[in-house]
This record gives structure tokens, C-alpha cells and sequence, in this order.
């Protein structure tokens, strides 16, 4: 049975895929490298004196370098919550999941209504009398309240994606397993670092894979708090492409955000797996 | 190394219409090797997991080495047990999954290493330390779970089903190392098992469950012997006891039981249930096959079972199953004399089917 | 509907595909006003960014969905040569409706011919809150304003409210690089790009930072000003006329619309040009020309300006019983224009789809100069050569407030 | 003779009492388990809460500052006519079509390959991942023109499959990756023991893995379903009169005056609500007892 | 209802080093009861995978009913299998689990129920047939998989010890069952166990696999009396085979084999191996306790099992257990007379450790 050949299964994702983005994508990679007269390397050189390229590489990686960790912890910690049933578990799992449901622009939307000047934060320290006019969260002067509220967005928007997907790779681990491992006097800490987690790597990984793509993928919640002062590299594509009607330029962006992508989710495969042969 | 005293446990499941354990009160001295018996679905395995920490009770007290542990945290409890769905591993290879509770001590490593190959060595485990449990047999897999329990040199060793998937051969020698071990570290074991021959060798005393009640409590040789109802005798023993239905008649003053034709005497103590009817049991084991005198019966089946036979008799049309020797050839049809030893036969009331005081 | 899904056009009928009146209000006014004007049409809203990918892809697969094309000058200016007919003789049918020059010389996009009707116009202007005009330095006359009366009158208003209040649309939807482009440096030295690094310039720079010093913070986050002034965020703002209106039409009391300061050399303004054109292959070129003639009737701007402010693009009369708001927008636009040192700036011609990169020279000059505190006489050399290297390629003439030499360059 | 029962051969012992501080350890466990999910409920809903009260506020409410939590005045003429403006109702539609379709075609593409990758180990299985991440790793916007000129050329332009094939390409990652992480954890001996009783390997699956993989296929249902809900830019290219709701009314959001925005954004979030309403009943699995 | 043959089947599993099975050749009849025994890991399931289509060997040929199917997919075998580790569908309930395979055949729901409900009373499931597995005891679970697998009236029926973790009551019962109903139905039967009395009782023939490789297959009778060589002797039985080794001499001109001190007359045919060293096998129940006579071993452990009692004792150094009748009673150290009735002697050679042909 395990002679047949997986192939088959897969291709017609290969298919769907090639037939759909195949031809674009080898565009795209073409375009950042051609202009009229032939290869060039000049859409890079625009890219590289762009004042704005290297702070949005930055921004962007620091963002998922601080979201990134927190969001799977958070993630893992609720999925923990409701593997202990307590009682309204079905209201609170449905209240987790409803980020899911918001698009990044209302996302950024919801936060820029609390993290306004006169948004709902300012409005509550203003009323408790903490503050006499609230503080300047999103003003480009405060890089780091910038990033906090960015952050906090961000991990507010997404977690509930990284909690799904551990949520559903909890759910068919057998109970045995950690049953055993109480009885053999591991504390919940050891628990989840030699039972569950590893049983949880399959999902794990999964998550960090598309949560880092997804995450490189998003700004608009970013732009819609901050506007350009924390740009992101997706961010810039969009501009590059939208805005300034370069598609070259554009395409070098996107390439750049694809070999982060990719780079990173080799390395989730590489590091975040199962040893062969288990289970 | 402590006692363990279970009190009233009662546990019925979420859901479910009966008792899983009802009202259970069972002593284990310290040390002691406890054996638990039943038919499948008993509460067997309900009992062990409360005594874990995995199931709370309804109601009742656990008290292990004089402190309860009724609603305490499983590793708290210091003890260790082998599931009956082994609960291996799967993430960890073999060494680590034996090693596993010792680690979770902070026993140090080397230390971890030394035990994990005594139980691989004693478990015939060395081959696959490195592998992971996926690529085992099912044997193997129990083995690993054995193992994980044994090198934890736990308060209270639980036990369930421990060697089901394992031979004779290997089950034998484990057994009698499992019964040093335990003598040596002295840790109090409860022990489910369906393996007659491992219950009555292994254990200190037998425990026997029936549908969540706790039927009898004693040595071994008492339980078997001496069976408190019908529902042990039956059960234990492979092939069980006999029950025989008579009537108590007196043939010159001393008191015999007809079983419809066919009579044998029995202790006077039993006069006084002059024309009532009694349930005899004698295991196949005591009845002897003589050149006459006691029952007649005919035979029916023999089944060769390698080390005796077993034969499937017919009395007055109640069936008696004999266990004769290997070499007993007979066939079919053929009568037989069945003496029922005196001193072997039971008496059962058939309305509460209590053994009854006889001596 | 199972593979073709709901018609979300309304009637149906031909697409006229438009980047403006994108807000669902807005639209929902112009759809109506289109319905009383002509049949068959039904109009589509899309972001600039898929307009012109939607535009290319469908001409040049060849298979044209759209009928009709309505967007900004600089929107349209990019398909010119390629992607959409030649209007020209539209145009001369219409020829009595007086179109200004400069918006005809815009639509011809640097070529001989047409590319698109003008529709609609626009342009930037002050909002003042009646707090703010409180604080009004002495002596000022706010409909009058020199940018040193405007820097003061920040100054003032701040120390006044504790906290700075004007604000300007620098987020990234924001048009503040149209107030450098098309106010700012005109006013200070006449010129867009030719002057970009003058002496003048640096001034200009200059000027921007101190004000910048009094604007609110979160400026930067301001895409359009009307939020910040309904919350009261802000008192005193530049933008787009369609971007402030909504405060004023809510509280026509409470507030003034200005025209926009001038400088050492003028009131430099500039005009947002609006135009409707046919795509290559349009579906229906013959409805398309009749909506273009009746969206160009006086009448039909008129109306326009009513439910969607934006002025009209042709030479009408405004009625006398336009909303307060929109009385005042079209007052201070009027003496914005009619200044006798009124200083037009256009938005880039010919540039084609470079134009994009051009705003981006003013929006990355200001960020560098003006937030993060670069030396501005560098920023601007640095920043000439990126804006140098694009009119290098394209070889266009500079266009107003800059002289038509031959070829554009920054001096 | 004796039965012992009770075992009087040792006196009972004296018992300790019953020591409940693990049952009060537990039910304050149980309180602090309820209090972080109070807090994390908190946190996930109180924005919700804001934009639900900031759609039904009044523009006035909206503006004022020290802002109430409750708006001193409600106001649904936003959100009515949000939802009267033309095209906005079939666009719902066509949303709701699209998302479906894409959650059937992702599942129907994208199930069986992650059940190749959890069920076999071959070469070019990192490669496969990588190539099906390619897509999704690539900011879509460089590929829109490309993507619009091969739907018209394949004339699917403009309708509800064209913005279902985008979307089933864009959820196709997704789906794979969280389907195969989940059908690793079934046991394989199930599927074996479905085909020695006489299923195909696709009955075996169907019938035994499916239902067990269950809340990974809800799981990636969800996504899809959301992904293709919240999808702006795919199916603003490749549509033009057959918008789906984000097309249609997302792209003014951002330029609309904040109570167009709440009211907005608060209408496109309903829908997804009660989607993942249902789903959650899945994931949350409905046979949470049985499976273990 | 169809034949099994196995030819030389290897089986190596990716990533071991040595052969799950190897070359391993079997014939099973139409309708014959063939059961697997051996040691823990030695490739039974392996061997049943195979036959089943779960695995495919890497040399070999499996044929059913005249039938290659070495290749085939498992579904058209037309076999039914039990599950080691059961495989009890948990998302399905349990009347559904036992029906499954007569649904995916087709039949109608009626017939299913019938049969659902007829396998649910054999195995004392019908209380349980709305539950889903999760609630269900151990036991309870590996019914759910037998009965899944007895209803369907396969050509080929693989059981892989089916009955591990049933009580020995309902073993008996079951036992009884399965026996009358393959003869009834004519299934040819494959069944693994490790259960001596199980592969006795019930076995047609009983193939003893060690290593992956089949030592010996024959009756129960010829393999319990005589042992192919000294691992499956020692392997079946409980307690084993016992195994002396000794010298051959020869007194007074017939052969007598000597261990150390003491001797018994071995049949003459051994006279051949004069001076050479040999090695008897007796099953410890087929020593006879006498009076005198025999050889002399010393008591050192008595341990009561119940029906019987094993003695361990030491003769000349070695160890030879011995099966006493369960009212045997007798003092550590005591000395006792064992004799070993020449046609229970079985005789192995100590290097090959095969069985010598003496008769
Ligand atoms: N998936 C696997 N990969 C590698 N080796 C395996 C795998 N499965 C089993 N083995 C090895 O192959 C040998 C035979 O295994 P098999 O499961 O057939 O044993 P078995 O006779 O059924 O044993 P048991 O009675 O313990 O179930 C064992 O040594 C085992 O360790
Ligand atoms: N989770 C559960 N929910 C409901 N009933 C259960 C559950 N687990 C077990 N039971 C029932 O409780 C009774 C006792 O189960 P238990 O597992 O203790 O039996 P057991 O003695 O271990 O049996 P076996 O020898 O078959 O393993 C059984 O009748 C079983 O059906
Ligand atoms: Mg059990
Ligand atoms: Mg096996």
C-alpha cells in the first residue's frame, strides 16, 4: 500500500497551482531583473537608495521576530485552556476565534479607534485623570509606542489563527498520553515540554509557517495605525506597484519578502519536526 | 513502600446508567502484592485510575501510606503504572521512554541510563533502546511500558494487564522477577490480571470484582479453594468449577444430596437443610476418576489441553467438566466414575448463591 | 448565478469603471445622480492601483469589458497612448462648454491629441474652526493669509489649546505632497521643479519644518482630514475640498474655509483634474460618448458639485442655493484662483505612469527633511537627482508654474 | 471458614480525614482557568465590542473625546446605508458564494495532499511544500495584471469562479499544511483495518480518516472561508460587475469617513461571524468525548 | 473458504537490520484452523500484515483460494482480520464498528443488524452496542474488534491475539464459539496467541515462528509432545519442557545417559551416540513423583498454581520443574524421587539443539 505513488494526490494542487500562478510568478521574477535593454540590476539599485526599503526590512523583521514568539506561546496557552473544559468553554473558544472573521483594514481599524489621540485609551486615561490630554501613541516621534500598538494589533488580529491550528492538532492527541505523564510525577511544564509539544509539532510547525507568511504578507493593520512611519515591505510593494507604478521595483520587493518567506519556512521544516520514525 | 486503603469508592461515569466501582473497599498491606480480578469490564481498570489520581471518585477515601490522597494530583502520588493501552511514547525512543518518570524525578542522567538498562535487560528490551515505539510489535511496546513503570521504585506500583501481549515464556521469567523485585524494594503492587495461573502465583492475596462490587478478598489458595459464591468459582479456574443442583435427603441419618438418581453423602453439618435444595461446586481438578463408587457419568468430549485432558461428563443431565491426565484415552459414550472428594466439594445456597459454613 | 455570480453593478448595462466617489455614500450620489441623467450606465468604483491593471489587462487580451473611464488626471494620463481612444472629436463636438486651457493642454497628456474629457475639477484649500479663528493673530485677515500668518497662527492656536491643532494630511493616503508640489514650493519660488533645490527651496523646507513643529503629531497618520476635524482633533487644516467638507456640512457654523496662503512669490495652487475617457474597445463607445456629453452639460456639473463636491470642471454658473459648505469650499476656491498673484500649478504632465515617482520625490524629501531632521540642502541635491533621472528618461518639457522649455530639469 | 471481604485479620486503621485541598487546589485552578479565559475573552471581544458600538454610533458620538465607552448617541443610518447601496447585497452573495466554493475546491484539491504528505515519505516533499508556499509567500499584488490577462483570456473574467479558482489557489497552502499536520496524528491502523473490511483507500479515508481529521478540515475551512471573505485585491482584478463584498465596499473603506469605516467594517465581520459559529462546533469537535 | 498458501515469504522492514520474516513458507488448508506461536516480536503480525495486503513482502508469494494476491489491495482479499492493537473505529458507534465490513459489502441493513446483534450476544456486547469505543472498558473494546471481524464470513480470517485481554471465562465461552462457528462456516483461520491453551485447544495445526523463521508446524499433540528442537520445547508449555544434559554409557550393553552422578536407561537406539553428550527434554507433567526409582532431586521451591503445583528441584546441579498434583505438600530440601517414563523422553542434540529421531 505504501507503493502507490503520492504523486497522483498531489497533483492536482501542482496543477491548480502552475496553471494559476506559474506563468505570473515567472513574470514577476523576470520583471525585477529586465528592462528594455535586457538584465539589469538597476530596479535593485532603486530599491537599495529607497529611504524607506531598509527601515521596512527592519520593521518587518522585528515585527515577527517580537510577534512571532509571543502569539505561539498565547496560542499554546489558550489551546491549553480549552483542553481543561471549563465551564462557557464554547462562548470563550467562539470569542477567540473571532479575529479570524475581521480583515486586516477593519483589524487596523478596531486598534486605531483605541489607540487614537482621542481614542478610547487617551479617552480612558484622560477620564481616570491619568493623563491630561492621553499620550501620542501612534505619533512618529514614538517609534517604540508605534511598534507597541502595531504589536499588539497585530497579535490581536492573528493569534486566533495559530490558536486554531494548535486547538485542532490538541484535539487528536490521545489523552493516554498525558494521563501517563502525571502519573510518572511530571509537572505541567514538563508535561507540555515532553508530551504535548512534541506530539504538537506537526501543528506547530504548520503554524509557524503560515503565520511567519501571512505575517510577512500584512501591513494594512501597520498602515492603518501608523501610515508610513513604520513601513513594512509588503507594504512597499503595494506602493512600488500600486502607487509609484513601477512593477519592477514592485517584483524586487516581493522577491525579497519571498526569500523570507521561504528561507524561514525551510527552516520551520528543517527545525520544527518530528524525528523520523516517531509515531 | 506504603499501604494503601481504599474506603467506599464509588465512581460512576459521566453519562453512564451503573456503578464502575461501587463502594469498593479494598486494604493493601505495605508491600503486599494485590491482585485484581473480574470479568472484562468490572472495574478493573476504573479502580487503578482512581487510585492514580486519573479519576476522582464519587465517594470514598484513598489513603496511601497513612495520608489521603482521594482528590490528590497523579504525581503526587508517588507511584507508577502500566497502562493497559500501554500509553507509550510515541515521540521518544525507547531508552527515553523508560527513563521517562526517573527523569521527571531529576534522577541524574547516569543514573537514569543504569536503571533504563536493567529493565531493557530484564525485559529483553536491549535491541531496541534506540528505536522509536512505532517500530516495535506489540509485544515489545507492552514491555516498554513495563519497563517505564518498574525502574521508578515507586510507593505504589499499578499494573493493568501488564503482559497480556507478551508469551508464556517471557511472562514466566518476567513473573518471577517481577515478584523478587517487588519483594526486594518492597513496594505495595496492584496487580490486574485475567491470567488465572498469574493471579494465584503471583499475588498475596486476590482481590475479585464483579460488576463494580468487590466479591472476595484472601490468599489465593482461599479464593480458589473456597470461592465466597458461585460467581468466583465459575470465574476462577480454567475450566472453572463444577456447580451440581441437589436436594439434601437423609439415607440412615446421614445426610446425603440427590441429583436426580444419583447421590453422595455429605458432611452432617448439612442435615439441617433436609429436603432443600443445594448448589454443589467442585473444581475439575478434584474429582477423580475411579473404578466406581461415587457419580456416574458419561462421557462426552475430551479435549487434550498438552499438560492433562479435559473431559466433558454427563450426571443425571447436569454437566460435569474432569480434568484427567495427558495420557486418560476414553472414547465418547464411554461411563465413568467420578468421585467427588468430601473434603473438596462446596455448598452454595442456589437463592443468594453464598458459600455456606459448612465445617 | 452559480458560476457567474450576482450583478453587483445595480442595472447593469455598460461598466463606466471610475477611482472616484469610492466611498459608499458617495458612490450611492453619484449612481443616483447618473441615473437621472442617463440610462444604461452603471457605475463601478475601484482603487487606483487595479484600475490601471484592469484597464491594461483587459485591452490588451483584447477583450474590453468596460465601457467608460473616469478618474484623475492622473490616473487616465498613463493609459494614454495605448489604452484609450482619442477623444478629440468629443471634444470639438462639445466645443462650447469652455474648458479652461490648462486642463485641455493636461488632457492631452504631452501629446497632440485627446485622451480624455475633462469632468470635474478640485482643489486645496483651508478649514478653519471657529476656536481657531479665535486665536487668530491680530490684524490677519484670514482669507488672506502669507504663510508666516499661517506659521503664527499655528503657534498661536497651540499655546492657546495646550496642543497643536493643525493638521495635515501626511499619511499614506494623504495628498501633503500636493501642498509642497503645488503650493508650498510654488509659493516660495515659483517654480515645481525647475527651483526643487533653489535657494528658496531650502527656505521653503525651512518654513515646513518650523510649521511641521506646531502640526499635530499624529499628522501623519491623517489620510483625510474631515475625521480629525469632526472629532475636534483639529481646528485648522489643509487638504483636498472633498476631504474637508464634511465637517463644515455638519456644523456649517463652526467653521471657514480659506483660501490657501501665499508666499514670497504668489499663492501657489494647484487644480485636481478629473476626466472621463474610453478605454480601446470599449463595449459601447457610442453610449460612452453620449454619458461623456451629458456629464458635461453645466447642468450635470452642477449637480455634481451639489451631491459630490467637486466643481465643475466646465465654465458654469454656481446657483445661489448651494449647501452652506459647499458655498464656502467654491468661495475660497473662487479667491484662491481669482488671487491676482494666484500661482497654477499642474499636476505632472506627460509623465505617464511615472508620475507616481515624482509624488514620491516630494514625499520622501519631506520625510527626510522634515521628520527625521536630514540636512535639507543634501536631502534636496540627493532627491534632485533621483527626480532628474526620471525626467531624464522620459524627456518631457516641464510644465506650470515651471517655464515649457525643451526639456525639463531641475536647475 | 471465613469470607473475607473486609480482611479482619488486620484492624482497621485509623483513617486520616479527607484531605479536600486538592479538590480547593483544583476548583482554584479551575477559578484561575476561568479567569485567564475571561481575560483573553476580554481582550478578543472588547475590540469587536468597539467597532460594533462605533457602527451604531452616531457621527457626532463618534467625535467626541474623552470618548464614553457607550456612545451617548446611536445612530444606524451608516450601517443602513451601507447596506442599501447598490451592489451591495448581491456582492454579499457572491461573497458568500465564492467563500463557499473555495472552502469545497480547497478541500477537495488541498485534503488529499496533505494526506499525501502525512501518509507517505518521499522525495521532493520539501519541494512540493515549498512550491505550494511559493504562492503565498509572494506578495500577490505583483501578479494581478498577469492573473487579470489569463482570466480574460480564458474568459472566466468577471465571475464568481474566477474569484473562487484565486481563492482556492491562495487557500491551498493553508489547507495542505493544517490538513496534513492533523491526518499525521491518525492512527494509520484505522485506515487499515477500513480497507481489510473492504473500503478503497479513498473509502477508507472518507470514511474513517475524515471524521476524525475533523476539526483540522474545520480548521482550514475556516481559514479558507475567512481568507476568501477578507480577499481584497484577487477578486477586485478579476472581477469587474460581479464584485464580491470586499471588492465592492472594502476599497472605499479606507477613504470613507470613520463611521462609514466602523459601520463597515463592523457589516463585513456579521457574516464571517456566524461562519465560524458553525465551524466551531467542529473544531471544538462534537465527538470531543469520543475520540479518545 | 478458500486454501492459504504462503511461499517463502521475507519481509525486511525499511531501516532494520534483520528479516521481520524470513522465507517463511506455510500451507494452510481450506477451512483449517492454523495457529501462529512464538516468541514476542518474531514476526507474527508481520506475517499476518502480509497476508492481509497491509504490507507487502519483499520476496515471496501469497496465494488464496488458488489466487496469487502477494500484490493484490487488501479489500479484494476477501479476509477479515482482528487487530492487535483492535483498530476499533472511534468515531464510530459500536454497533457500527461490528457492521462496518458487511456495509462496505453491500448488504442490506437488515442483515446487518441480525448479524450485528447475533456477534454482539456471543461476545456479551449488547449492552454496549449504542456507546461509543472511548467508553467502553479494555476488554470490552477488543470484543468490539472480534466481533467486527466474525461477522463477516470471509474466506480467510486473521486474528492477532484477539482475545489478550479477556478474562478466562469469557475466553472459554468465546473459544467454544469460534470453534463451532469456523467449523460451521468453513473460514480457513490464521490466529495468533501466546496463550498455550488457546493455540492447543483450538488449533487445527499450530506453526511456531521464531525469528521470522517458521521452526516447526504440526497438531498440537505432535508439537507439545514432541518439540522439533529444544526453542520450541522450551517455548510452549507452562512450565516449560525441562532440559538435563548428559553423557551416554552404556551398562550392562543397554544405553543409559548419565548427569553427573545419576542415570536413566535411554532407548537402545542411542546406543550410537556412545560418549557423546546429549540432551533430554520432559515436560515437567510428564514426570511421575514415585517412591523410589528414578532419579533423585532435591525440593527447593513448591509453588501452588491452583489446579496443580510446581515443584522446582535440583538434580545433579540441575534444575528440573516438576508438576505435582495441587495437594502435594512437601518441606524445602526434601528429597524426592522423580521418574521419567522412557516414551516421554524426548532427545536433542546439544549442538544443532534439533530433535533426534529415536523410534
Ligand atoms: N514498522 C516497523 N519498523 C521496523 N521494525 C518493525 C516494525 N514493526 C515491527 N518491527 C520489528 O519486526 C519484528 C517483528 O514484528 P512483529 O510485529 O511481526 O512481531 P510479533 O510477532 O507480532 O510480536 P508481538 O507478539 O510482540 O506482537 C520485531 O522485532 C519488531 O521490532
Ligand atoms: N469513559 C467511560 N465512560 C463511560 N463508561 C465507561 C468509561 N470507561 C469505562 N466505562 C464502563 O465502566 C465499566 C468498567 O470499566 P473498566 O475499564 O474499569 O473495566 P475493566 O475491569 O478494566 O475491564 P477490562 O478487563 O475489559 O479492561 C465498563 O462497563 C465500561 O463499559
Ligand atoms: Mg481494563
Ligand atoms: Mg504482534
Amino acid at each position: 500500500m505504501r507503493s502507490r505513488s503520492p504523486w497522483l494526490l498531489l497533483l492536482p494542487s501542482l496543477v491548480l497551482m502552475a496553471a494559476l500562478f506559474g506563468w505570473p510568478l515567472v513574470q514577476a521574477v523576470l520583471a525585477a531583473f529586465r528592462d528594455e535593454g535586457g538584465f539589469t540590476l538597476a530596479h535593485w539599485q532603486r530599491l537599495l537608495t529607497d529611504p524607506y526599503f531598509l527601515p521596512a526590512l527592519r520593521n518587518t523583521v522585528l515585527l515577527i521576530v517580537i510577534v512571532l514568539p509571543v502569539q505561539l506561546a498565547l496560542a499554546i496557552g489558550m489551546a491549553l485552556l480549552v483542553q481543561a473544559r471549563p465551564r462557557f468553554i464554547g462562548g470563550h473558544f467562539y470569542l477567540w476565534c473571532v479575529p479570524l472573521a475581521i480583515s486586516e483594514l477593519a483589524a487596523g481599524l478596531v486598534w486605531l479607534s483605541v489607540f487614537d489621540n482621542r481614542g478610547y485609551l487617551n479617552s480612558l486615561l484622560v477620564s481616570l485623570g491619568l493623563s491630561e490630554n492621553g499620550v501620542q501613541w501612534l505619533s512618529y516621534e514614538n517609534t517604540t509606542t508605534m511598534l507597541l500598538t502595531v504589536v499588539i494589533a497585530e497579535i490581536w488580529r492573528a493569534t486566533s489563527l495559530v490558536f486554531v491550528i494548535v486547538v485542532a492538532g490538541m484535539q487528536v492527541i490521545p489523552r493516554d498520553y498525558d494521563e501517563a505523564a502525571q502519573v510518572f510525577g511530571a509537572s505541567l511544564g514538563q508535561r507540555l515540554r515532553h508530551v504535548t509539544l512534541p506530539l504538537l509539532m506537526p501543528s506547530l510547525q504548520v503554524a509557524l509557517i503560515l503565520r511567519t507568511i501571512l505575517a510577512l504578507q500584512a501591513f494594512a493593520v501597520a498602515q492603518a495605525l501608523t501610515g508610513r512611519d513604520f513601513p513594512l515591505l509588503v507594504g512597499e510593494t503595494y506602493e512600488w506597484y500600486v502607487n509609484l507604478r513601477n512593477p519592477a521595483v514592485s517584483s524586487a520587493v516581493a522577491l525579497v519578502v519571498l526569500a523570507l518567506s521561504l528561507g524561514t519556512a525551510l527552516l520551520y521544516l528543517r527545525t520544527v519536526r518530528q524525528p523520523e520514525g516517531a509515531r | 513502600m506504603a499501604e494503601l486503603i481504599l474506603r467506599d469508592l464509588a465512581k460512576t461515569y459521566p453519562g453512564a446508567s451503573t456503578r464502575a466501582t461501587d463502594d469498593v473497599s479494598l486494604d493493601v498491606a505495605d508491600g503486599e502484592f494485590m491482585v485484581l480480578l473480574g470479568p472484562s469490564g468490572c472495574g478493573k481498570t476504573t479502580l487503578l485510575r482512581m487510585v492514580a489520581g486519573l479519576e476522582l471518585p464519587d465517594a470514598g477515601q484513598i489513603v496511601i501510606g497513612g495520608k489521603d490522597v482521594t482528590y490528590l494530583e497523579p504525581r503526587r502520588r508517588n507511584l507508577s503504572m502500566v497502562f493497559q493501552s500501554y500509553a507509550v511514547f510515541p515521540n521518544k525512543k525507547v531508552a527515553d521512554n523508560i527513563g521517562f518518570g526517573l527523569r521527571m524525578r531529576g534522577v541524574p542522567a547516569d543514573g537514569v541510563r543504569r536503571k533504563v538498562e536493567w529493565a531493557a535487560d530484564l525485559l529483553q528490551l536491549r535491541p531496541y533502546l534506540d528505536r522509536y515505539p512505532s517500530r516495535l510489535s506489540g509485544g515489545q511496546r507492552q514491555r516498554v511500558a513495563v519497563a517505564r513503570a518498574i525502574v521508578m521504585d515507586a510507593d505504589i506500583l499499578l499494573m493493568d494487564e501488564p503482559l497480556s501481549n507478551l508469551d508464556a515464556l517471557l511472562r514466566l521469567n518476567f513473573r518471577a522477577e517481577l515478584k523478587k523485585l517487588v519483594a526486594e524494594l518492597g513496594t505495595t503492587t496492584l496487580y490486574v490480571t485475567h491470567d488465572q495461573v498469574e493471579a494465584l502465583s503471583l499475588g498475596d492475596r486476590v482481590a475479585v470484582l464483579r460488576d463494580g462490587v468487590l466479591v472476595q478478598c484472601g490468599p489465593p489458595g482461599a479464593v480458589y479453594d473456597e470461592p465466597a459464591d458461585e460467581f468466583v468459582g465459575g470465574f476462577l479456574g480454567s475450566p472453572p468449577m463444577n456447580f451440581l443442583t441437589g436436594t439434601v435427603c437423609t439415607d440412615e441419618g446421614r445426610p446425603r444430596v440427590d441429583f436426580g438418581g444419583q447421590s453422595v453423602p455429605v458432611p452432617a453439618a448439612l442435615s439441617s437443610y433436609h429436603g432443600k435444595r443445594l448448589r454443589l461446586g467442585i473444581r475439575p481438578e478434584a474429582i477423580q476418576l475411579g473404578d466406581g463408587g461415587g457419580l456416574r457419568g458419561e462421557l462426552q468430549v475430551l479435549e487434550p489441553l498438552g499438560a492433562s485432558a479435559l473431559l466433558t461428563t454427563d450426571v443425571c443431565g447436569q454437566t460435569i467438566k474432569v480434568q484427567a491426565p495427558a495420557t486418560f484415552r476414553a472414547e465418547p459414550g464411554r461411563r465413568l466414575a467420578l468421585r467427588l472428594p468430601v473434603d473438596q466439594c462446596r455448598w452454595y445456597d442456589p437463592e443468594t448463591s453464598l458459600l455456606l459454613e459448612v465445617r | 448565478a452559480g458560476c457567474t455570480g450576482f450583478a453587483t453593478t445595480g442595472g447593469g448595462g455598460m461598466v463606466f469603471l471610475s477611482t472616484q466617489f469610492r466611498p459608499v455614500d458617495e458612490a450611492q450620489r453619484f449612481r443616483d445622480l447618473l441615473a437621472r441623467t442617463i440610462s444604461g450606465v452603471s457605475y463601478v468604483t475601484i482603487e487606483e492601483g487595479p484600475f490601471a491593471g484592469q484597464v491594461r489587462s483587459q485591452v490588451d487580451a483584447g477583450a474590453t469589458r468596460i465601457g467608460l473611464l473616469g478618474g484623475l488626471h492622473g490616473d487616465l494620463a498613463p493609459l494614454a497612448d495605448g489604452y484609450l481612444e482619442d477623444v478629440t472629436d468629443v471634444l470639438a463636438r462639445l466645443g462650447d462648454h469652455r474648458w479652461p486651457a490648462d486642463y485641455l493642454e493636461l488632457a492631452r497628456a504631452g501629446s497632440d491629441r485627446t485622451w480624455y474629457v475633462p469632468w470635474a475639477t478640485a482643489s486645496y484649500i483651508l478649514a478653519a474652526h471657529q476656536d481657531a479663528l479665535e486665536n487668530l493673530p491680530s490684524g490677519v485677515d484670514p482669507a488672506a493669509l502669507s504663510y508666516d500668518d499661517l506659521l503664527d497662527w499655528a503657534v498661536a492656536a497651540r499655546r492657546a489649546e495646550g496642543r497643536p491643532v493643525l493638521g495635515l494630511p501626511a499619511g499614506p493616503k494623504g495628498l501633503l505632497h500636493r501642498f509642497t508640489q503645488g503650493y508650498l514650493l510654488p509659493s516660495f519660488t515659483g517654480g515645481q521643479i525647475t527651483t526643487f533645490r533653489s535657494a528658496e527651496a531650502v527656505t521653503a523646507w525651512e518654513y515646513l519644518r518650523e510649521l511641521w513643529a506646531n502640526c499635530v503629531p499624529s499628522s501623519t497618520t491623517y489620510d483625510f482630514m474631515q475625521e480629525p476635524m469632526e472629532s475636534g482633533e483639529v481646528r485648522l487644516a489643509w487638504d483636498h475640498v472633498v476631504r474637508l467638507v464634511s465637517a463644515p456640512r455638519q456644523r456649517p457654523d463652526s467653521w471657514r474655509m480659506l483660501p490657501s496662503p501665499r508666499g514670497p512669490r504668489g499663492l501657489g495652487y494647484m487644480a485636481v483634474l478629473a476626466g472621463m475617457a474610453i478605454p480601446k474597445g470599449s463595449t459601447d463607445p457610442e453610449l460612452a460618448r453620449r454619458t461623456i456629453e451629458a456629464l458635461s452639460l453645466p447642468r450635470t456639473q452642477v449637480e455634481l458639485l451639489r451631491s459630490n463636491s467637486f466643481f465643475p470642471a466646465v465654465a458654469a454658473d454656481l446657483p445661489d442655493d448651494l449647501s452652506p459648505a459647499i458655498a464656502m469650499e467654491a468661495q475660497a476656491v473662487r479667491r484662491q484662483q481669482d488671487a491676482e498673484d494666484a500661482i497654477l500649478s499642474l499636476p505632472p504632465v506627460g509623465l505617464g505612469e511615472r508620475e507616481g515617482e515624482v509624488s514620491k520625490v516630494f514625499q520622501d524629501t519631506f520625510r527626510s527633511i522634515v521628520l527625521d531632521g536630514a540636512p535639507i540642502r543634501s536631502t534636496l541635491d540627493g532627491q534632485a537627482r533621483v527626480l532628474q533621472g526620471i525626467l531624464d528618461e522620459l524627456r518631457v518639457p516641464c510644465w506650470a508654474p515651471d517655464p515649457p522649455a525643451g526639456r525639463c530639469e531641475v536647475s | 471458614m471465613t469470607i473475607d471481604v473486609r480482611d479482619p485479620v488486620r484492624p482497621a486503621p485509623m483513617l486520616p480525614p479527607v484531605d479536600v485541598a486538592p479538590l480547593r487546589r483544583a476548583r482554584l485552578r479551575a477559578t484561575g482557568v476561568q479567569a485567564a479565559c475571561v481575560a483573553v475573552s476580554l481582550f478578543m471581544a472588547l475590540p469587536i465590542v468597539l467597532i460594533g458600538l462605533a457602527a451604531v454610533s452616531s457621527r457626532a458620538a463618534l467625535a467626541e473625546f474623552p470618548k464614553p465607552l457607550v456612545p451617548s448617541e446611536f445612530a444606524l443610518d451608516s450601517l443602513l446605508s451601507f447596506l442599501r447601496a447598490t451592489g451591495t447585497l448581491p456582492a454579499l452573495g457572491n461573497s458568500v458564494l465564492a467563500g463557499l466554493y473555495a472552502v469545497f475546491w480547497s478541500l477537495v484539491v488541498g485534503a488529499p495532499a496533505g494526506y499525501a504528505l502525512a501518509r507517505h515519505a518521499f522525495r521532493g516533499k520539501d519541494a512540493y511544500q515549498m512550491f505550494i508556499l511559493l504562492v503565498r509567500a509572494l506578495p500577490i499584488v505583483v501578479l494581478s495584471v498577469p492573473l487579470a490577462t489569463m482570466f480574460l483570456r480564458l474568459d472566466v473574467y468577471d465571475t464568481v469562479l474566477a474569484v473562487t479558482l484565486v481563492h482556492t489557489a491562495l487557500a491551498l497552502p493553508t489547507t495542505v499544511l493544517i490538513t496534513a499536520s492533523i491526518f499525521v496524528s491518525v492512527p494509520a491502523d484505522l485506515e487499515e483495518a477500513a480497507q481489510v473490511f473492504g473500503c478503497t483507500r479513498w473509502q477508507a479515508a472518507r470514511r474513517v480518516v475524515v471524521p476524525l481529521a475533523l476539526p483540522g478540515l474545520a480548521a482550514s475551512s475556516i481559514f479558507t472561508f475567512v481568507l476568501s471573505w477578507n480577499e481584497l485585491l484577487g477578486a477586485t482584478v478579476v472581477t469587474l460587475g460581479h464584485r464580491t463584498l470586499p471588492a465592492q465596499v472594502l476599497t472605499s473603506l479606507a477613504e470613507a469617513s470613520v463611521a462609514y469605516r466602523f459601520a463597515g467594517g463592523f457589516a463585513l465581520i456579521l457574516p464571517a461571524l456566524l461562519f465560524i459559529f458553525v465551524m466551531r462546533r467542529y473544531l471544538l469537535n462534537l465527538w470531543g468525548t469520543t475520540l479518545r
